[in-house]
């Protein structure tokens, strides 16, 4: 674990960063800690996707089916008529439906969030290297991969 | 000097609110609980007599609890609507008020989510609401707005929390840094052990992005089906079709003006001027007025049109609402919601923030009346007129203390969280230092 | 990764909300089937004996069973028709004996009772052609009458939709 | 073979109570082996029924009284009894909660040293009251009987045992005595009777202040044998009175007469007939000439009716065929109400109608009937103090004699006072010895309300408390006064009287039929010229005018003359006209409102000479202006006098003064608007037609109905508010009574309701207004849990114990005749045992309303499934359709093509409650003022 | 002509010949029946005045995109007076609305057109301060922006009131005039989309990091519109559907009931809604001119077919006098895009493309 460099100015930081990338630092190599999200940061470093979205898309989705599936499917296991209308009325449905779609488009985007940033973890809970409101760049040995 | 120091100080002045608890706010936490306790108390004989005990003189079959109802729902949006439309629209003075309206909109929710539960008349049987399997083989009618409600309110309330909650995460750190001994592991274990890498925020940031276009238009659904409630019913002055975008504006109008009654107090005592500026003000007040603007436009739509289309039933309801036995509330509501906003054309007015604290609060009332108006004149006047109420309705003391409870507890819950929380997001603060 | 990210996360979703109805469906299920515990009655009447040994048709006693919603309980006159002859000597024989000369009538523990709201005619159950065991259980196997389902409404209806009868809310409900 | 009939009747009881506890219904946790297996035909849970007669009133109503597990549930009208024949009134209905009332006396009561009640034993009482009659015998006081009206066997019953014991049996006491017609008929034709009136013969009938609708003689009976010419169009209806009454509002023409100046109105008629030509027998020349000339003008200035009006009755009158005059009620309770009765009388005589439509050969049994005078003179001697016993049978002076007559002072000076009755009402409190009296459910008796028409009554269940039927009570008293050998109960006097009338086989026959009716020979009677025209001499110069403004003391459709008031029912169901449940008011005119600033529930207070009383006001509409009115149960002893020559009381005060208290009294109008604003729930006959039977367009596909699907005609041309069905409902279906409280917060319970809907000449119309189980219902589909959804059959249901009170349902009906819980509804006992088995009684939270009484649909549908047939029609109907004097309800299966229903529901009269927003609704109302059943 | 500044007087003849064009189809042996008319009117004003408001509203919310097409978009406002003239040609066609002859305040033919010809009128002359305003940048161009939305505001509602909902009479959703203005607001944005397309169209580059493109912030507005759309139109169907009041329902099974009708109606949402939401909603084709293009189209092919939906049931235009009048008013839109705006730089595209 090589020791991280700390800097106290935003430029600096970024500065740095730049350099290491111009010198040629693997990109793996580098780890980078901010106080807040620094949209710079993604310039200077290659972007790589987020799959967050794959969770949302897919959250949502299997939430809209699964809200048609139910209401679809209870309703018909015992056909009441309520004020003549039909058994499987689908305008009523559609609410139910979009509920779940954001429910659970939103769920599962919250997990896939922790499953790609690896949270919780036991490990940074119980004593984690606290750099204050420092930028932090560490580059990790060669043979660290 | 270094941003860094910036940065600390934001830090500190921020969490500063954390610190011991002074007098006043005991005292404050003190009164509170006592008004939950007493709306418990209230709602505990309800539970044991019936709900006779309440006011309700038939046909008015629904008065203060659904009025509580869709008032603290409303409350609610606000919050949503400055956290993720605001940050869907890139404005920068969300930021001073995303948190501790996020927090509203919570609190607000659990508060509401109460009521359709006490306004039942067997609350024992609540569970019947519920679609889960169960030995009768039997479940809930979807067609019914009501578990359209259940649905909605449901929704919104997880993904508020989760919202709120993920809003919270990378602040929680830094608490977590400043505290010691048992409250600090409290804060680690909360804040996931976040790091801050480039990795976080990055999927942070996605997340985050996800979450407010999810909730954005769930904002709308939620008050939406609230509006539904009454629209699906065929009752003159409820069954109309701008129910819906009318009820959302109002929400996010009343929910604007708490949000104001909430930050302008909790900006002055904790010394917060710096990160919330009389510019952020400026701009809730113009969504206050835009807001205001969209209500007003729906009262003179509903009621042009009762005239214009002739309507035996409905002409009778405008007249009765507006000349009737509620014709005092009417009125109320016109001034609060119509009239009073209008002077906030006037930039003076809109930067004078004791000015603004009192529209807020003036708003706050007229539109608790609206819903009580609409509800309650609505049904005192429909179509059959033998039923037509021949004694106005009246709130017993156990609908007011219930109400007072409610406020009770929302105003606790809101204490404990100034207590345990950083009150703003410091983090987005430090990105626009 | 997207492809095999996708899956779990449908999977979960779904699976999850139905699954956890499945669970707590199948519990409940558990719960219909253990039966109610038997009581002792005032005279220990022996079904095994008069149903079993002696074969009596249920409705023998239970004389209204095809005519009343009421299957009701025999009239001590009866019970004496026989045993003013038989089985004298009998302790639980002398009891009823006691209670028809005392004109005291017998008050049995009730095993089987509906709530209120329910109407159940006895009737047309058997008239449908629905057999005593079906909801009695094998009563002439029984020392002491205890209850065999759990007389729930989930237990009718899962009855009434593998017969085929009526599932309108009014047909049961009064 | 009496004791086996005894034991019988007791088997039955007995048993079967307690077969009852093992049915499902009440939840007992026992299941109970009898000692004998139950009679025949007695299978637990299912109904039996037994003949009795109603005494609520002294009409004496054939009942069929529901029996479940031995206990009465419900009271019918007997079909085919000669009274009623299967009709029955409100009070009738609520009979049953007299026999329940829990504060009925349960023993005999004593009134010790402190004034105070207290029980003592039948034998006590027993001996007590004969050792008193005998001392008082010794000590030269008199002994003295007063009763309510008493026809049959107990009439013949106490004639003997009065001889026996050598008491006084003094004129019976009804407030209504009708001795104005009484007198008159014996004047004009020595006949002092009151007649039986056939109106089912009649084309054209006069009814001069008569509420035959509500208590005059024979409500029901004139209801049914009314409605029943009106459905088939053979009768026109006028009537005239000073005040507003039930009846009135329901005549084909009503009009307000000054107060007692009928009279000169049907003098003017009669002398017009007589202009008219010669009619057989036509009048004797000496009463013709009496008979004053008067113009036009001059009568309608006398009468206060417009030209146009004397003219139209005029004619009416001579074009009829078979006219009938009755004069009655508030018209003959006036100084000229002789007069008013004789002009009928000899109206009646003109054009022959005698014995046709007026029979004296069936007169109504009201000769045993004294009058306010007879009670003055007891007043009288009771202050001299000569009375040493004096019984009160069913009956209430105490409240109903005018103060004047100070009876309630005087009654004490009695040495010994002995009250039987059911209730502790102002006369038994007074009593020194209360004898409870056992309900005729509970008792074995007969009554002969019309002469030759003898109705039975029947025990079905034994004494709730330890009371005695009045039978039996005069029987010991007998056995205790004269050693010699009487009969051991009232029973086997019973049978032995009726055995000797009838035989053996026509007795069982009367106890399996429940009445029996004598043929007699038509009477003929004669006009006594000279004391008629003598009557008219005396007319010329009296003058009747009563000085106005006038306080009408009008008979109550709830209470008769008041002996109603201790039934909370009565009180629960609002007076039809004002929709005024609990608590007394004053009607005043719309126009003395307006003059006089007066509003709905403000309090006045009402004034004459020397007299006052404070009552809330309510304005209403289609009174006359000067004329108050008030009912007669809302003011005890009223300052009424009495007329010199009939006796009967004047039921009228002049110089009646209102002044404005300005208080605001808490009075439950349940109408919240006398019009209907518009709203064509009622559509004007004049542009009918018009939005009804459009097709409905909907986004909606059809759902159709396999067997049946149940539905309601109303006809509202028939229906005259008389709130029968309201009773009948609360009675069948468990409807529990909330009590003034709940109704001021519009918090009653009624599933039916009468809406009585004013047009702007003061004209009424009534709107029974149900749960309509709409095709489409609106309730349905905001219930959250299914507990309101629509049945196979087309019944709107609600499942009681799968709601869990949201009350959206009820807020999105636009009948608003959903019923919500709102507390926990307490049965006080005995009333629980009037409950229904066959329904839940529902608990607090649960919306509740009509059912269309599924529990008799199932009933019938069980009776089908049995004889493996459907439901035919008629076979089933509702409670409220069931009791309905007028017939005006129908119900029946409307895919089957020739019911009764599905033909009425066709018929062009036929419209439903706001079809326009396409809930389309099970119930039909047929509308329109020209009567006729429309099929 | 006041209306016209400075502009050469060509405009102006081209106006009058349009006037009489129209007036032909209108009095002329075309069509008598005037619905056509009624039609290309309530497709025009509502773009026309969609233009405007959309970039009024951009001010008021400072988007950056709006300085883009800015020019373009105003430089159609004097169309609204030739729009409120043209409506004079209505007068006579007012007698075939179900209500006339009914006695009534609202419903009287004078106040009817007086007080739409008043509003069209108000909506052009705050249109003119406005654009004037803003195409100078004046210091008071956000209060001009404002007041210019209330009238846009009132008049679509008036629109949708009494053009259209009147025409079913007694049917009445007041959620109409909302719709109305919404569908105009979100009118304006597709056309700005077009427009965008067409200026810089070539140059736009795609897919910078992080990109916040102009062209991106469109999409998204256009993508967020559809959804708005959509959650209007759901909560007015919704209402009636599930009330199913005859009086209401009569609006929609007329129109769900025969068949070409029924198409188009269901069309109607495939346009506003699922066109743009699912094309929209991958983010890449947020950046693609063409797919921004496209969607715009077929907003403005919703927004006409709805018109029409509404209007034919009633009353049934004829498609040659239809055809005249909306080509009339197409070619004139254009032209004044091409004079007054920057728009040479479009008609070259235009040619550029042919």
């Amino acid at each position: 674990m090589a020791k991280p460099m700390i800097f106290h100015e935003k430029e600096e930081f970024l500065k740095t960063l730049r350099r290491l990338v111009r010198e040629g630092v693997a990109k793996e190599r580098i780890r980078v800690i901010t106080p807040f999200s620094v949209a710079e940061v993604e310039e200077i470093l290659p972007r790589m996707p987020s799959h967050v979205q794959v969770f949302a898309l897919a959250g949502a989705a299997s939430g809209t089916v699964g809200g048609f599936a139910f209401t679809i499917l209870s309703t018909l296991s015992w056909p009441l008529i309520v004020g003549g209308k039909p058994i499987v009325s689908i305008p009523p449905f559609i609410i139910i439906a979009f509920a779940l779609t954001i429910l659970f488009g939103a769920l599962s985007t919250f997990l896939g969030f922790l499953l790609l940033s690896r949270l919780p973890s036991i490990r940074r809970i119980r004593s984690v290297e606290e750099y204050g409101n420092a930028f932090v760049i560490t580059v990790e040995p060669e043979e660290a991969k | 000097m270094a941003e860094t120091e910036k940065y600390d100080r934001a830090d500190r002045e921020i969490l500063a609110a954390m610190g011991k608890p002074g007098r006043l706010y005991l005292l404050v936490l003190a009164f509170t609980v006592t008004l939950v306790a007493s709306g418990f108390l209230c709602w505990y004989h309800q539970y044991r007599v019936g709900l006779g005990v309440a006011g309700y003189t038939h046909p008015v079959n629904w008065a203060v609890y659904i009025t509580n109802f869709v008032f603290w729902v409303g409350i609610a949006h606000s919050g949503t609507l400055i956290s993720a439309v605001l940050y869907l629209f890139r404005a920068r003075f969300r930021t001073s008020f995303n948190r501790p309206a996020e927090a509203m909109t919570v609190f607000a929710l659990m508060v509401a989510g109460l009521f359709p539960l006490i306004h039942l008349g067997r609350p024992w049987v609540f569970y019947y609401l519920f679609p889960y399997p169960n030995q009768r083989q039997l479940w809930v009618n979807f067609r019914s707005p009501l578990i359209w409600d259940v649905f909605a309110v449901g929704t919104y309330f997880t993904v508020s929390v989760v919202f709120f909650y993920v809003g919270l995460i990378p602040d929680l750190a830094i608490v977590r840094r400043c505290k010691e001994g048992i409250r600090k592991t409290i804060y680690s274990v909360l804040s996931l052990g976040w790091e801050g890498t480039r990795r976080q925020w990055r999927h942070y940031n996605m997340l985050y992005l996800f979450l407010a276009a999810f909730a954005t238009p769930l904002v709308a659904s939620v008050h939406s089906v609230v509006s539904w409630d009454f629209a699906m019913s065929i009752l003159p002055g409820w069954h109309t079709t701008i129910f819906a975008p009318y009820f959302v504006a109002g929400a996010i109008f009343s929910g604007t003006a708490m949000v104001i009654t909430l930050v302008v107090p909790m900006r002055k005592i904790l010394v917060l001027d710096r990160y919330i500026t009389d510019d952020h003000f400026e701009s809730i007040a113009k969504i206050l007025l835009f807001t205001s603007l969209i209500v007003s436009y729906a009262y003179v739509v509903e009621t042009g049109l009762a005239w214009y289309g002739g309507n035996v039933f409905e002409i009778e309801l405008f007249r009765y609402r507006a000349w009737g036995h509620y014709k005092a509330l009417f009125w109320t509501m016109i001034t609060c919601n119509s009239l009073v906003p209008l002077t906030l054309f006037a930039r003076r007015l809109r930067r004078n923030i004791a000015y603004l604290f009192c529209v807020s609060l003036l708003v706050n009332v007229g539109m608790w009346v609206e819903r009580f108006v609409i509800i309650v004149s609505s049904l005192a006047r429909d179509f059959d007129p033998y039923v037509w109420d021949t004694q106005m309705y009246r709130p017993t003391f156990v609908e007011v203390g219930i109400t007072l409870g409610s406020f009770g507890m929302f105003f606790t819950l809101y204490l404990i969280f100034l207590k345990t929380l950083p009150v703003l997001s410091i983090t987005e603060i430090k990105e626009h230092l | 990764m997207e492809r095999n990210l996708k899956k779990p996360a449908i999977l979960l979703a779904v699976s999850g909300y139905f699954g956890v109805f499945l669970l707590i469906t199948v519990a409940l299920g558990f719960s219909w089937y253990r039966g109610g515990q038997a009581p002792d009655q005032p005279i220990a009447f022996p079904h095994t004996i008069h149903v079993s040994k002696l074969s009596l048709p249920c409705n023998f006693c239970h004389i209204y069973v095809d005519r009343s919603r009421h299957a009701g309980a025999p009239a001590l006159e009866t019970c004496m028709s026989c045993h003013r002859a038989i089985a004298t000597e009998r302790e639980e024989i002398r009891k009823l004996t006691r209670h028809y000369e005392e004109k005291r009538p017998v008050l049995w523990i009730r095993v089987y009772s509906l709530p209120e709201h329910v109407y159940f005619s006895h009737k047309r159950h058997v008239k449908a052609g629905v057999d005593c065991s079906e909801c009695h259980g094998m009563v002439g196997a029984m020392k002491k009458i205890r209850r065999v389902g759990s007389l729930e409404m989930g237990w009718c209806v899962s009855c009434h939709r593998a017969k085929g009868a009526p599932r309108d809310c009014a047909t049961c409900h009064k | 073979m009496k004791r086996r009939d005894f034991l019988r009747i007791v088997g039955v009881l007995t048993g079967s109570t307690l077969i009852s506890s093992c049915g499902s219904g009440n939840g007992s946790k026992k299941f109970i082996s009898s000692i004998l297996p139950p009679e025949e035909g007695i299978i637990p849970g299912e109904a039996i029924f037994s003949p009795s007669t109603c005494t609520e009133c002294p009409a004496g109503c054939g009942l069929s009284v529901t029996l479940r597990e031995g206990w009465p549930i419900k009271l019918e009208g007997a079909p085919g009894h000669p009274v009623n024949d299967g009709g029955l009134c409100i009070r009738g209905q609520s009979s049953l909660t007299r026999l329940y009332h829990p504060k009925r006396i349960a023993n005999p009561m004593l009134r010790n040293g402190g004034g105070k009640f207290q029980g003592i034993s039948w034998e006590k009482a027993i001996s007590l009251v004969s050792e008193s009659l005998a001392d008082s015998r010794g000590s030269g006081r008199k002994n003295l009987y007063l009763s309510g009206r008493t026809t049959g066997s107990l009439s013949a019953l106490t004639g003997m045992v009065c001889r026996k014991l050598a008491v006084e049996r003094l004129p019976e006491f009804e407030v209504y005595s009708h001795s104005a017609v009484k007198e008159a008929n014996g004047l004009l034709f020595g006949q002092r009777e009151v007649p039986h009136y056939r109106i089912e013969n009649a084309d054209f009938l006069l009814t001069v202040g008569a509420d035959i609708l509500e208590t005059h003689i024979s409500p029901v009976s004139c209801t049914r044998k009314l409605s029943r010419a009106r459905g088939r169009g053979e009768i026109r209806w006028f009537h005239v009175e000073p005040h507003l009454s039930l009846t009135g509002a329901n005549a084909d023409k009503r009009f307000a007469v000054l107060p007692g100046r009928e009279a000169v109105l049907l003098s003017y008629m009669l002398r017009h007939i007589l202009d008219r030509g010669p009619r057989r027998p036509g009048l004797p020349p000496e009463v013709a000439n009496a008979l004053q000339r008067l113009s036009a003008e001059s009568a309608s200035e006398g009468t206060g009716i417009p030209v146009g009006g004397l003219q139209e009755i005029r004619d009416a009158i001579a074009n009829a065929r078979r006219p009938l005059v009755i004069a009655g009620g508030v018209s003959t309770a006036h100084p000229e109400g002789l007069e008013v009765a004789a002009m009928a009388g000899m109206i009646q005589w003109v054009t022959g109608e005698i014995p046709g439509l007026v029979d004296f050969a069936r007169g109504e049994n009201y000769g045993g009937v004294g009058t306010f005078r007879d009670m003055e003179d007891l007043s009288g001697r009771l202050g001299k103090g000569e009375v040493g016993v004096l019984f009160l049978s069913r009956t209430n002076p105490v409240f109903s004699l005018p103060k004047a007559y100070s009876f309630r002072e005087n009654l004490g000076k009695a040495k010994l006072s002995v009250g039987m009755g059911d209730l502790l009402d102002e006369t038994m409190q007074e009593a020194n010895l209360v004898l409870p009296l056992s309900h005729s459910l509970e008792s074995w008796g007969d009554a002969e309300p019309r002469r030759g028409v003898v109705s039975l009554v029947k025990p079905v269940l034994n004494p709730l408390h330890d009371t005695l039927s009045e039978g039996d009570i005069l029987l010991r008293l007998m056995g205790k006064g004269s050693g010699e050998g009487s009969p051991t109960g009232y029973r086997e006097y019973l049978f032995d009287a009726w055995g000797r009338k009838y035989g053996k086989k026509g007795r069982d026959e009367f106890l399996k039929r429940g009445y029996v009716e004598e043929s007699f020979p038509a009477k003929r009677v004669f006009l006594d010229g000279r004391k008629a025209a003598s009557l008219l001499e005396g007319m010329k110069s009296s003058a009747g005018e009563l000085g106005r403004p006038v306080l009408v003391l009008a008979p109550s459709l709830r209470t008769y003359d008041g002996r109603g008031r201790g039934l909370p029912l009565l009180s629960e169901i609002p007076d039809p006209l004002t929709t005024i449940s609990y608590g007394r008011f004053l009607s005043v005119s719309p126009g003395t409102a307006k003059e006089s600033g007066l509003k709905d529930r403000e309090e006045v207070t009402v004034s004459s000479a020397d007299w006052s009383e404070v009552l809330p006001v309510k304005v209403q509409p289609g009174l006359q202006d000067g004329v108050y009115q008030v009912f007669r149960d809302f003011v005890a002893s009223p300052p009424l006098r009495t007329e010199k020559r009939t006796g009967g009381a004047v039921e009228y005060i002049d110089g009646a003064r209102l002044v404005k208290s300005g208080k605001m009294a808490a009075v439950p109008i349940l109408s919240g608007s006398s019009s209907q604003q518009g709203r064509g729930l009622i559509p004007d006959p004049a542009h009918k037609g018009e939005k009804h039977h459009h097709g409905r367009v909907s986004l909606y596909p059809e759902h159709g109905h396999e067997e049946y699907r149940w539905a309601m005609v109303i006809d509202l041309a028939l229906c005259n508010g008389c709130s029968a069905c309201v009773a009948a409902c609360h009675i069948e279906n468990n409807v529990p009574v909330v009590g003034k409280k709940d109704h001021l917060k519009g918090r009653e319970m009624s599933w039916l309701r009468i809406e009585p809907f004013y047009g702007d000449a003061g004209d009424v119309e009534f709107l029974p207004m149900l749960c309509q189980h709409c095709h489409a219902a609106p309730c349905e589909t905001v219930c959250p849990v299914y507990a309101a959804y629509h049945n196979p059959e087309g019944l709107n249901v609600q499942v009681y114990n799968r709601c869990v009170g949201t009350r959206y349902c009820s807020n999105n009906c636009p009948y608003k005749v959903r019923r919500f819980n709102w507390f926990w509804h307490r049965w006080e006992k005995p009333l629980n045992r009037m409950q229904n088995p066959d329904l839940e009684t529902r608990g607090v939270g649960v919306m509740e309303k009509c059912t269309f009484c599924i529990q008799r649909i199932r009933a019938a549908k069980d009776r089908g499934k049995d004889e493996g047939r459907k439901v035919r029609d008629g076979e089933v109907t509702t409670a409220c359709a069931q009791s309905c004097p007028t017939g005006a309800i129908v119900f029946g299966n409307l895919l089957d093509a020739d019911s009764r229903v599905s033909r009425l529901a066709g018929s062009d009269r036929a419209y439903r409650v706001f079809e326009a927003l396409g809930t389309d609704p099970s119930v039909y109302y047929l509308h329109g003022k020209t009567r006729g059943s429309g099929s | 002509m006041k209306g016209f500044p400075g502009q050469g007087s060509g405009l102006v003849g081209m106006c009058v010949l349009a006037g009489v064009l129209v007036a032909l189809t209108q009095f002329g042996p075309i069509a008598k029946d005037g619905a056509s008319l009624l039609l290309a009117l309530l497709f025009w004003a509502t773009v026309i005045e969609g233009c405007v408001a959309a970039v009024a509203a951009g001010t008021l919310i400072k988007a950056r995109w709006v300085a883009s097409v800015k020019r373009e978009l105003l430089s159609v406002y004097p169309l609204l007076l030739f729009v409120s003239i043209l409506f004079l040609f209505l007068v006579p066609f007012v007698d075939s609305y179900p209500w006339a002859g009914r006695r009534g305040l609202w419903f009287d033919k004078k106040f009817f057109v007086g007080r739409n010809f008043a509003l069209l009128l108000l909506a052009y002359l705050s249109a003119r301060r406005f654009s004037l305003a803003s195409e100078r940048g004046e210091e008071g161009e956000k209060v001009l922006a404002a007041l210019y939305l209330f009238v846009f505001v009132a008049s679509q509602s008036l629109m949708a009131f009494d053009w259209v909902m009147s025409l079913m009479y007694p049917w009445i959703s007041t959620l109409l005039g909302g719709y109305f203005f919404i569908e105009s607001l979100f009118g304006g944005f597709a056309l700005s989309g077009i427009l965008y397309v067409f200026l810089y169209g070539r140059q736009q580059r795609v897919g910078e990091p992080e990109g916040r493109s102009d062209m991106k912030d469109l999409a998204i507005l256009l993508f967020g519109f559809s959804l708005l759309w959509a959650g209007l139109f759901y909560s007015q169907f919704l209402v009636i559907w599930y009330g199913n009041i005859p009086e209401e329902v009569s609006f929609l099974v007329t129109r769900l009931s025969s068949s070409p009708l029924r198409e188009l109606t269901v069309s109607i949402v495939f346009f506003y809604f699922f066109i743009p939401f699912l094309v929209l909603l991958p983010g890449r084709s947020k950046t693609n001119p063409y797919v921004v293009f496209a969607v715009s189209l077929s907003v403005l092919l919703g927004i006409l077919v709805e018109r029409f939906v509404f209007v034919a049931p009633v009353v049934t235009p004829s498609p040659l006098a239809l055809g005249i009048d909306f080509l009339v008013l197409l070619v004139l839109f254009v032209f004044f895009v091409a004079k007054r705006g920057g728009g040479r730089r479009v008609l070259g595209k235009v040619q550029g493309r042919s």
